[in-house]
This record gives C-alpha cells, structure tokens and sequence, in this order.
C-alpha cells in the first residue's frame, strides 16, 4: 500500500466533512458520485472517481434519510473503495465489492452517532437550567464531533490497515448489541414525544390527539393530510372561541362584529 | 404581564441573516434520537430570543426550543420566520402558539421538503450525472453541485417570507391571541398523535411456531389495535416522566435498555 | 326585509308542473364545462322566480341560480322542488340556505341516479334488447323504451316530493332560518371541498427518463399531496377572480389556453 | 350510393335529435340499439339495424356520461354504419366497422360541443344582468344547437361523402388541438368551481372545505360518503348555533326548550 | 329526585363477587339473535339493581339492562363494574350515562377480547395440545385446561377493576353529570353506527344475467353506498317500532319471515 | 352396536355440557382436543381420542364464533365420530369422515338454539313489566334449554341411531327452511339496533350515528377505531358542555375555573 500521508489526511477530511455537509449546506457531497469524483481527483484518477461513485449512486437513487432513517452509507463507501482501487491499480468493480460492505457497515456507525448526540443534548439541557449560553451553544455545536467522526475514524482505520479489516469489523461485530441498538434507535423517538406531550397541555386538547393518532393509524392518512385535517379543527375551535368570548363579556354587538369578520359574503 | 411592545420592530434584516445562516449549517449537528433537530432549532433562534428575553424567561424559553422538533431542513427556516415574527410581537405570552405551530407545521413541511429536496432533485440530477459519469464526463456532476447551490439561495428566501407570514398572523388576531393559541395547540396536538405510529418503529418480531401452525404476533396486535406497541411505549414513558426524580436523562437510557433487552429477547426486532 | 308572506301559497301545482316539464326537456340542453347544468336550472325554476321576485332581485335570484351546478338529471327534479318551497316561504333570505342545499346535494344525488339510471336500468334493458335484437327481435327494443316512458313518469313526482319535503323544512326551522342557513351552506361547501379532487381532471403525463431511471412526476406530487394539480389550478382561478377586471368568460380563455399550452408542452394529458 | 334526399334528411334529425333525447327525455334514443332499429326502419331493412345496434350496445353496457365525460358515442356510429351497410349491400360487422371509428371521433365533437355552450353561458350572464329575462331563456335553449348539430353535421357529411371522409378527419386532426382541448376539458370545471367558491361564504367555512377535500382526496370516500359526512357536521352546527343563540339573549329558559325539542327521550 | 345517598357505600365486596359469579357463568345463557347477551347482563347486575331501587323504578331499570349488549364475555366484567359503581352513586340519574357507556365500550372490548382470548390463547394452546395429541400425549391438553383456570381467575379482577374506574368517573365528574351523560350517549351512539354495517349480516344474493352480461346486484349496491341494505333494514324496523301496536316479538317475527322470503326469492342469501 | 347405556347417558351429558361450557366457564370443553380426549376415556380409548380430538382442533384453530357467528361445530363432531370409531374398532380417519359432517350439520342447530332463546328473551321482557322478578330469573336462565338440547338431542339420536341418520338429515332438512333461516339470522341483529335506537336520544346525537356509520362502511375503521373517534368526539363535546353552562348561569368566574382545571400546563 502506497498513500501518501496527505492523501490520507485529505480523504479522511473529506470523509468528515461529506455527513456534515449532508447535515447543513448540502453542496451534494454526501452523494456517491460527487464524492467519489473528488476521492478520484485526490487519488489522481478522476475517470476512475466518476465511474466508481455513478455505480453507487444509480444504486441509492431516491434513497433518502427520511425522519432520520440510517441508510447504506455508500458515500463512506466510495471514498474507501475509490482509494483501494486506486492504490491497487484495479478497476471500478474491485472498488464496488469494498464499497458496498463498507456502507453496510457504516449504517451502525451512523445509529453511535444519532445515539451519542443524546449526551450532548443532556448537557444542553443543563446549561439552559444554568442560564449558561455559551455552553448551550458549545454543545450543539459539538454535536458535529459525533457526526465528523463516525465517518472520519473508521476511514482513517480502513485506510490505514486495509480492506481486510472492513471483514473483520463486519463479522466480529457483536449482534446482541448491534441488533439491539437498532431496535432502541427505533423506539427512542418516544422519549422527545413523551416530553413534548408533558410539555405541551395536552389533557386540554387530548381528543385531537386521538383524532391525529387514528387518521394516521387507522387511515393511513400521511403528515400533510393529517396536518389539513389538524388545520380545519383549529380553525373550528378557533371560530368558536371568538365566537364564544364576547358572549361571556355580555356584548351582543362584538359578537356580531365578529361574525361579519368572517363571512366575505356580504349583501 | 411586562411585554415591552416598545421598539416596534426589534428583529432586523440582519437578524433574519443570522437566523437564515445558523439555520442553514446548524439545523441538524446535534440531531439526536431523542429530541432529533431540537438543537437545530435552538441554536438558530438563539440570538433573537437573547434579544427579546432576559433572566429567567431566556432560560425558559431556550427550554421551550429545545422541545422535539423534526423537519426537512431546506424548508424549515419558514416555521423559524414565522416563530421568530410571532415572539418578537408577543413575547411569552406566545410560547403555546409556537409549540403548537412548530409541532404543527413540522410534520407537512418534512413530508413536503423531503420529496422534493430528497426524492426529486437528487433522482434527477443524480442519474443524469451518474450517466455522465459513467462515460467518463464530469460536466453532469458540476451541474448538480450547481444546482445544490442554487437551492442553498433558494432557501434563504424562505425564513423572510415565514417572517412576514408570521407578522401578518399576529397582526391579525393579536387581540384574539387566546384563540389562536389555543388552535396552535391544537394542531399541534393533532400532529403529534399521528406522530406516534409514524416515528416510532417497533415491529414485534415474535412468531409462534408449533407444528404447521404459525402465529405472527405483530399482526394479532394490529388486529387489536394498530401501532399498539408505539402507544404503549409512549404511555409508559410518559408515565415515567410524571414522576419526579425522572429525567430525560434516565428515560433514554432506560429505553435503550428496554430496546436492547427486547431484541435479545427477540421480542422486538 | 319586505318579504312578501301574504300570499299563504304562492306556487301551486301548475307551477310545479312547469317547473317539472321544464327540467324534464331543458336540464342539461345548455350543459357546459363551466357551470355544467347551471343554466338548466335556471330556466326550471325561471317561471317561479318570476313570480316571486321583481327587479333587481330577480336580478340576483337569477344569478344565484346560475351557479356551478351539476347533478343526475333523472333525480336532480327533487333538489329543484325543495328549493322552490323554501324561496316560496324564504324569499331572498334564503339566498344561502339554498345554494348550501343545491350544492350540497347535487353530488350524492349524481352518485345514487346515475348508477340506477346510468349503469343498471340500461345494462338491465340493454342487454335483454341486444340479445333478442340479434335475433332479429325487435319487442326488446319496445320494452325498453316503455320502460324508458315509465321513468319518466316516475320523474315527474319526484319535485312534487321534494317541494313538500322542504316545506316541511322550512316550516320545521323557520324561526331558526339563520342556523339552517349555516348549516346548509357547511354542507355545500363540505361537498365542494370534494369536487375538487373528483370533477377536476388534471393529470401530469410528464415522466423524466435517463437511462433505466424514470420517476413519474404525478406519482412524485400525489406523495406531496393527492390532487395537488386541481386544488393549485382551483386556487389560481380564485384569485384571479378577485381581480376587478376578471370576468368568468376571461377565466374560461385562460384555462383553456392553459390546457392547451400544458397538452403540448407535455406537462398534463 | 343511392341514398334517397327523404332518407337523408331523416337520419340527419335523427342523428340531432338523439343527443337531445339523451339530454332531456331520454327515451332512449342515445342507445345503440334502439336507434340502430330506427335507422334500420328508415333504410328499409329493420333486422340489419337490430343486429347493427345491438352489437354496438353490447360494446358500451354501462358506460355512462357521469360527470360530463365523453365517452364514444357508438349511437351516432350506428346510424352511419347502418346506412352504408344498407345501401352497399352489406352485412353487420361492415357496418361495425364503420361504427367504431366514427363513434371515437364524436368524442371530440362532443367535447366541443360542452365547450361551445360557455358561449351561451356567459351571453346569459349578461342577460341576467340586464334583467333581459326572454334573452335569457333564449340563449339557454340556444344551447340545444351545438349539441344537436355536433351531431346532424358530422352525419350530414358522411353520408354525403362517404367512408373515406371518416378516415381524413380522423388522421388529419392536428393533434395538437385535440389532445389540448381533451386536457382543457379535464381543467375547465376549475372555474364553475372557483366562482362557486366566491360566491358561497368560503371564508367562514374553508376548515369544512378542507375536510370534505381531505375526505375525497386522502380517504377516497365517494360524495354520498363526503355528503353523509357534511351532513352530521351540519347538524352539530346546527345544534350548536340553536343552543347558542337564546344564550346571547340572555334567556335560559328558551335553551332548555331548545333542548328538549331535540331529545324525542323523554321519561 | 330521590336519591337516596345516605348510605355511602351500598355496594360491598360480597355483591361484587355476586355479579362476577353471575356473570361468568350467565352471560351468554340466554343469548339470542335479538339483544344477545341484554339477558346475560341483566342477570348479572339484577341483585344490584334490586339494592338501588325498589318498585317502578326497579322495573325501569330491568328494562333499561335488557337492552342490546354483546361483548366479548372475557372482558365484558370490566363494564360490568363501571356500571355499578355509576349506578350506586347516581341511581337513576346515570340511566342514560350507562347506556352510552355499554353501548360505546361493548363494541371495542369484543375486539380486543376475541382477539386475545379467540385467537391468540386458543392457536397457541390449541396447537401445543393437539401436536401433543397426536403422539398420544394427553400433558398438552391437561397444560389448556388449567391456563383456561387461570384464565378465570383473571375474569374474576376485572370487574372490581372496572368498579373503581367507575368510581373514579363519578366522583370525579359528578357535579357535570348532564354533561358526561351526554358525553356518554354520544359514544354509544357512534358505536351503533358503526355496529349496522359491522353486525348486521345482508348481502344481496341476486346476480342479472343475460348473455354473457352479468350484473352483481350487491356491487351495484355498493356503488350507491355501503351497508345500504343494512341501513335500510333498521330504518324499517326502527320506524315499525313507532307504530302503537308494534312489539319486539312482533318485529322479529316480521323480519324472519322477511329473511325466509328473501332468501327463497333469492334476493338476501 | 354395543354402547353401554352409562356410556350413552354420559355422551349426551358432555354435549350438553360442551357448549353451556363455551357460553361460561370455558374451561374448555368447547375444543375438540379437549372433549375428544373426554370422550376417549369414556369409550375406554383415550388414544384414539386425542387423535381424533387433535386432528380436528387443527382444523379450527383460530375460528371463533365472534359476534354471534355459527361456526362448524367440530366439537359435537369428535363426540359422535370418536364414539363411532370405538365401537366398530375404526381408526381416527374414519371418525374424522363422520365428525366433519355432523359439525356443519350442527351449525344448523346452533342457528335454532340463538332463534329459540329469543323466545325466552320476550317472556323476559313481560316479566320485568309485571314486575316479577323471580320469573325475569328463571326465563333467563331457562335459555340454557335450548343451547344443551341443540347438542344433546341430536347427539342422543345419533348415538343411537347411528351414522346412516346424519347423512338422512344432512340431505333430507329442506333448503327453504334453512337457508331462510340463515338469512333470517344474519338480519335478526337490526331488531335489537332498532330497539336501542328506539332507546337512546337519538335524534339528539344523530349527527354521531351517521360519523359512526361512515366510519365502519366508507373507511373500513374497526370497531375499537370507531369508539376512539368516539371518545375523541365525547371529550369535545363534553368540554363544550363543561365550558357553555357556566355561561349560561351567568357567571365568568366558574368558567374560567373550568377551563384551568383542564389543562395542566399552567406558568
Ligand atoms: O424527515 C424529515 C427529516 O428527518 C430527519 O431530520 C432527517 O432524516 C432529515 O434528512 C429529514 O428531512
Ligand atoms: O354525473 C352527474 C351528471 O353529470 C353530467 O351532468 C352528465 O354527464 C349527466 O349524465 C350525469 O348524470
Ligand atoms: O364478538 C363478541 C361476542 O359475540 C358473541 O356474544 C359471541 O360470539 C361471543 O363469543 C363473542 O365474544
């Protein structure tokens, strides 16, 4: 194996800043073949980028990471495999058969990292109660650490001791945590409803919840649709209210202002 | 209650652009499972809420923005506006209405912004790039970074136009200001119960075998009731949380716990 | 209001009669994309509007009634009837009770006549006239067409019915005019809200291809919201028509042009 | 050809006056079968239009005009089959295929024909403003003409100058204009709608627009299904505006009677 | 009225204990086609009611317990209990209050109920046994009969469960009691919509046929609206019911005869 | 045929007691595995019954008589065919062929028995109205009659008769009779829906009974989805109740009382 030392500084940059760049500017380099073309730039063989990172990328097509799904992380994959293929002179299927194994593998890094970052939230948390600003906007800010390094270390350490290594991560992982950690990242979502439920007056308002839950469970209704039908009941119960309000100051006159209000219809 | 409602406008261009700018990087770099962009949100709200409160009410309603939050982030500046229009004209008076309009408006745009910004855009610009690509020619994959950065001016645009829809909002009905919170509240509420069987995944993996027979378990459950285990769960925690030495802190771990036992279990899975 | 309740009965049974005949020959002669039988409708109930209305108030009942209208013609006689004993009672008052009603109505009745008389009675007689007819017997086609005489006596008590029926409405919650005027209109504009996606037919044909990747864009906007194309197209027209200067025969032109522009730019077909 | 001048003259009112029959009486005269014996009646071989029309009826059972959709019009087919059939000597399934192409271009006749009419829409408009009540009523019957000669024309031409015309007016219609008044067609409704919505007072009841869309749209309930729905929500509108009311009033004692009225359980 | 609330606590554990013996082993003694398990229900609660009330009122409320009722019997204890404890504080007054809430909870609990104790237990344990079987092991079925002992003395928790809910809703609401009552009758009510087209059993067995057309009436049926035939059948018995000289034995010996005619008409089948 | 006359008499008791089993204690003696095995140590061969017993158990696993549903009754079946089977030294598949006829033949009797009791129901009925409520007692509990006979009697006859009688009734019980009353029993449910709506207000809550009704025929919502839109729309209305009648006494206090006590998010 033959990188030269600023190639692997340069790619395990690029490594840490592909998730980040997913997670704020989107330039596109959490795309395979965008990546992949500047990993083959880096290696000296663009033709060679762009052929490895279009095969990936044809094979995520409208894949997305949707309400924080984790997906098969094959721009990871492309960096590495690019490299591999590279270094060894082989072609773009060699560096497919890295790739593919590698983004497979990468999908538990990306759940560390969605669960680590619980830490820092906490930690938010607890400089709000101490009315500390700067360490509220410390530690989302070192949020992007998690996140950087997910990517960054694992490509540092393929990198470094070579393909066989994806193998052995791959096979040696233990699945009692690994399968368990999926099923927690699954349902640790009910921790934030759970709180925002506490948080928000909910036994005022617990029959829209019933109505949201069964449009959504029942009907298979999807979030926009929900969210019309969550809109004409507020606007509902807010006409009523208005309505209602000027009853209880005993003023006929308001009230009727506030019919007129409504209407468009006027004769 | 002390709403100094003094200088009319306190929230300027610049304001916005800082808003705009943290929004763009920082919405999703402490996403987590747990509260997922609440940080995001947080952060990019952070230097108007230092302008409008002081003391104990930042304190509180730093704590209001970090409540779950969960959005597509190209067009979710447009709740960011519109919060930051409704707090600069009612202050706290206006933390219920913006918990309700967050919780409300995060789900639609999330459904919305996600198939365009992440089904569309990238389907097309990245097959034609990738078939570019493939015969070795680089100018598809320009294209597209392009148009990535045209879409990053694209949503610039979207918090200044949440802004002023959040001005016209309270312009309005702030002198129903009950109301309106009350139906914020309301759709968010709404919103949240079709949360649950959406965001939560957990799928009973348990199948009872004897012989021939054959029983899935997750679909007994959906026979009872469907997403019964996501309400379940959610019920539970939000028990736990009554209680008072109960932190989020202890929540998640105790749901980790719970996940990691109930796979090994091969309950869930 | 001069309401004019002196007269106890002012439409007897030869109004009725006319009226019948009226939307008998005339309910669908003048049938249009833009109103669809508005105008048969208005010439049923010209004659009682006459009677009942002079000047610029028959101006405006006339206008009223040539709104957006369509319903199944063998059934549609009862809504007509219904109407006519409210404006007997009501007059102008009830202006939107009866537009409520009217469009309220016109759908489910639309749904319930034309599977009686759309897809049952002529697959029923039709097929029995074939199959005798391809036998060079002629009786089938007889007996259909006597049942075809039959229906029509059948629709002539049909707007009888429905006048006695909304008298009884009006008698029912007359001191109540203003609720039931409400209520009717909810009803009518519950059933707009549902034409939308059911009458207006917009298809978007485009589909983008490179290589072996295709995406459809209408399965792409029914993921963003079904019926997306109709409600934006419903919503362009409706603010267009808030401009001063915008009449209907405008609108018309527009759309039209529209759809033609869309057919061969290949965005709808 | 030796069709007689009284044989065309006749099945030219015929072919007009089968679509107003549809349109109005409705004794069947829109049916393949029916005026298929007709036609056969008229070009003196009765049993040749029975099995003409039948065939063509048996094609369309159940295909209905809901909604204003064209739909092939195998009625005017028959008569025009059935005519050439007759004086050529020839059998039913020559006839049929006459029929069948020329019961597919009616379809755009028909679609100009329900265009044409906003002509006459809005030429009563303006005679509804000027309080022209005869105009009125003359532009609406008026409307009879487009529909009737949608018709008798097409037949007209037909039968004068053959087959052979079907066949050109069907390969040289641009399609340009086709195919764009079958999409504005689709469209148009938009604007009965829109100014329905104008005209109703929408403002004070969009939340039960948005629901009446939501349950067409997302939940595919068919419009009794939307109506029934309309209707509970009226009557809980209702209801509340009558216990509402005597409120503001002031008076209790009309409320409980409100109340009462309601409630046929008494005990 | 004449609440006599003097004695705080009129119904002691023994009189629990009564009912649940009652019904586990009643329930469904007398079930029938008209009211199903209304007998069931009455025979369990009869001793309560007999403590509550006295002479007419005592009757009335026989009456009122022998109205339509059928849950899954399982779990039907925990309505049971709600439905004493409402009665011994209310009395009469709660008369409506019950009725919404059997009606409204029987429904949901015969889901769950069947499910779990239909389904699950018997595929579960049914299978063991019978593979155990089929070796010649009888263990398997010993292992059934005693879970279904256990089983009984789950029954037996239930309605004190259901008591002290119950309790918990009367004191809790008791000065609202107008208005839980109604709250409570809505429910009902809702539930018997949905109860037409989910328990009553019609389908139109007539099928057109003429050539190779075929015409299913119960689709036609369906296209019109769903569960017509069902409306219809309550809307007709529900009006014969009206009529002075109507009974209920009288009514269902009317729609028998109705089913056997129908059906050898080949209409219903 | 040699069945012992205790046999017999112990036979017919099991059958009555299956099914009153099924209807109380369910200990279990409504499953065939279970009443086979019974059945087997009466005839002296639990072996066979067991088998038999099991056979028939795995063909009706999971079906359940919901909602009053007449399912085959295997049950009755495994009494007669494992008695057949010992006493002519058959084996399990040959009581298997006359288990499955007489269980459908049994759905018949079931019918009956769910018919017949609706006469008890009545003389319930006049009971209450006469006051008597010893009567109201015994007609209730009277109704096991016709449930233990439905199984009793025709296992009686059948154990005595033998097996040639079962295929007589199977064929022989007229179709008008039974089909009729399948009908007949499928619609019966519509007295009692009648009866309660007879029973409640319900010209009060109509609007609830149409959302109801759209909900299980339109949208296909189960019944616990429909009692949740039902409490959701309970809590709604109730709220309103709670919130309205405080104004109407007049007094703004109370209400604003009512509205804390709702929700319990207060700062
Ligand atoms: O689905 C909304 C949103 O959810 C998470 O925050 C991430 O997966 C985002 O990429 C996505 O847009
Ligand atoms: O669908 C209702 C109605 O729509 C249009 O008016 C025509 O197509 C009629 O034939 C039809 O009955
Ligand atoms: O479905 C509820 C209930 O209905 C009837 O009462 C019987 O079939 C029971 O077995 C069942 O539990």
């Amino acid at each position: 194996m033959d990188l030269a030392v600023w190639q692997i500084v340069l790619l395990v940059l690029l490594a840490f800043y592909s998730i980040i760049d997913s997670l704020s500017l989107n330039i596109g380099c959490q795309y395979p073949v965008i990546i992949g073309t500047v990993t083959g730039a880096i290696m000296g063989d663009v033709t060679l980028g762009l052929a490895i990172g279009a095969t990936l990328q044809l094979m995520v097509l409208g894949v997305g990471t949707y309400g924080g799904a984790s997906i098969p992380d094959f721009t990871t994959g492309a960096i590495v495999g690019t490299a591999f293929a590279a270094i060894s002179n082989q072609n773009a299927e060699f560096a497919i058969g890295i790739a593919v194994p590698v983004g497979l593998l990468m999908v538990q890094l990306d759940v560390l990292a969605r669960f680590t970052n619980t830490f820092f939230l906490h930690r938010v948390d607890k400089n709000i109660e101490m009315g500390n600003i700067r360490g509220v906007k410390r530690n989302i800010l070192l949020g992007a650490l998690p996140w950087g390094l997910s990517r960054a270390i694992p490509v540092f350490i393929m990198l470094i001791f070579g393909k066989s290594v994806v193998n052995f991560i791959v096979n040696e992982m233990p699945d009692w945590l690994m399968g368990g950690l999926k099923v927690a990242g699954g349902i640790l979502p009910v921790v934030g409803i759970a709180i925002l439920l506490r948080y928000l007056p909910t036994n005022k308002f617990v029959a829209y919840l019933i109505i949201g839950f069964v449009a959504a469970a029942y009907l298979n209704v999807p979030m926009l649709g929900v969210a019309l039908i969550g809109v004409a009941l507020a606007i509902i119960y807010f006409k009523q209210s208005i309505k209602a309000v000027p009853v209880m100051a005993g003023s006929n006159i308001t009230m009727d202002g506030g019919e007129n209000e409504d209407g468009e219809y006027e004769d | 209650m002390a709403n100094m409602k003094t200088e009319a406008n306190m929230i300027n261009k610049r304001d916005l652009m800082a808003a705009n700018i943290r929004w763009l990087l920082c919405s999703q770099i402490c996403w987590n499972y747990e509260r997922m962009m609440s940080t995001g949100y947080l952060y990019s709200i952070l230097p108007t809420l230092q302008k409008l409160y002081k003391g104990n009410d930042l304190k509180e309603m730093m704590g209001v923005h970090n409540q779950f939050f969960n959005t597509n982030p190209m067009v979710g500046g447009l709740i960011l506006g519109m919060d930051m229009a409704i707090e600069e004209r009612e202050k706290k008076e206006a933390k219920e209405v913006i918990t309700g309009l967050k919780t409300g408006l995060m789900g639609p745009f999330a459904g919305v912004g996600d198939t365009i910004f992440g089904v569309i855009v990238p389907t097309v610009f990245g097959s034609i790039a990738s078939y570019m690509a493939l015969k070795g020619n680089p100018t598809g994959v320009m294209m597209w970074m392009l148009v990535n950065l045209l879409i990053i001016g694209l949503r610039f645009t979207l918090l200044p136009l949440g802004y002023k829809q959040g001005a016209k909002l309270v312009t309005e009905f702030a002198d129903r200001l009950n109301a309106l919170t009350d139906a914020a509240v309301l759709l968010g509420i709404t919103v949240v119960g079709a949360l649950i069987p959406t965001v939560v995944n957990a799928k009973v993996a348990y199948v009872y075998k004897s012989g021939e027979v054959t029983l899935k378990m997750q679909e007994m459950i959906d026979q009872i009731m469907p997403s019964l285990i996501p309400v379940l769960l959610v019920a539970l925690v939000y028990g736990l949380l009554g209680h008072k030495k109960m932190t989020s802190t202890k929540a998640i771990l105790f749901v980790m716990v719970l996940g990691i036992v109930f796979y090994n279990l091969k309950i869930l899975g």
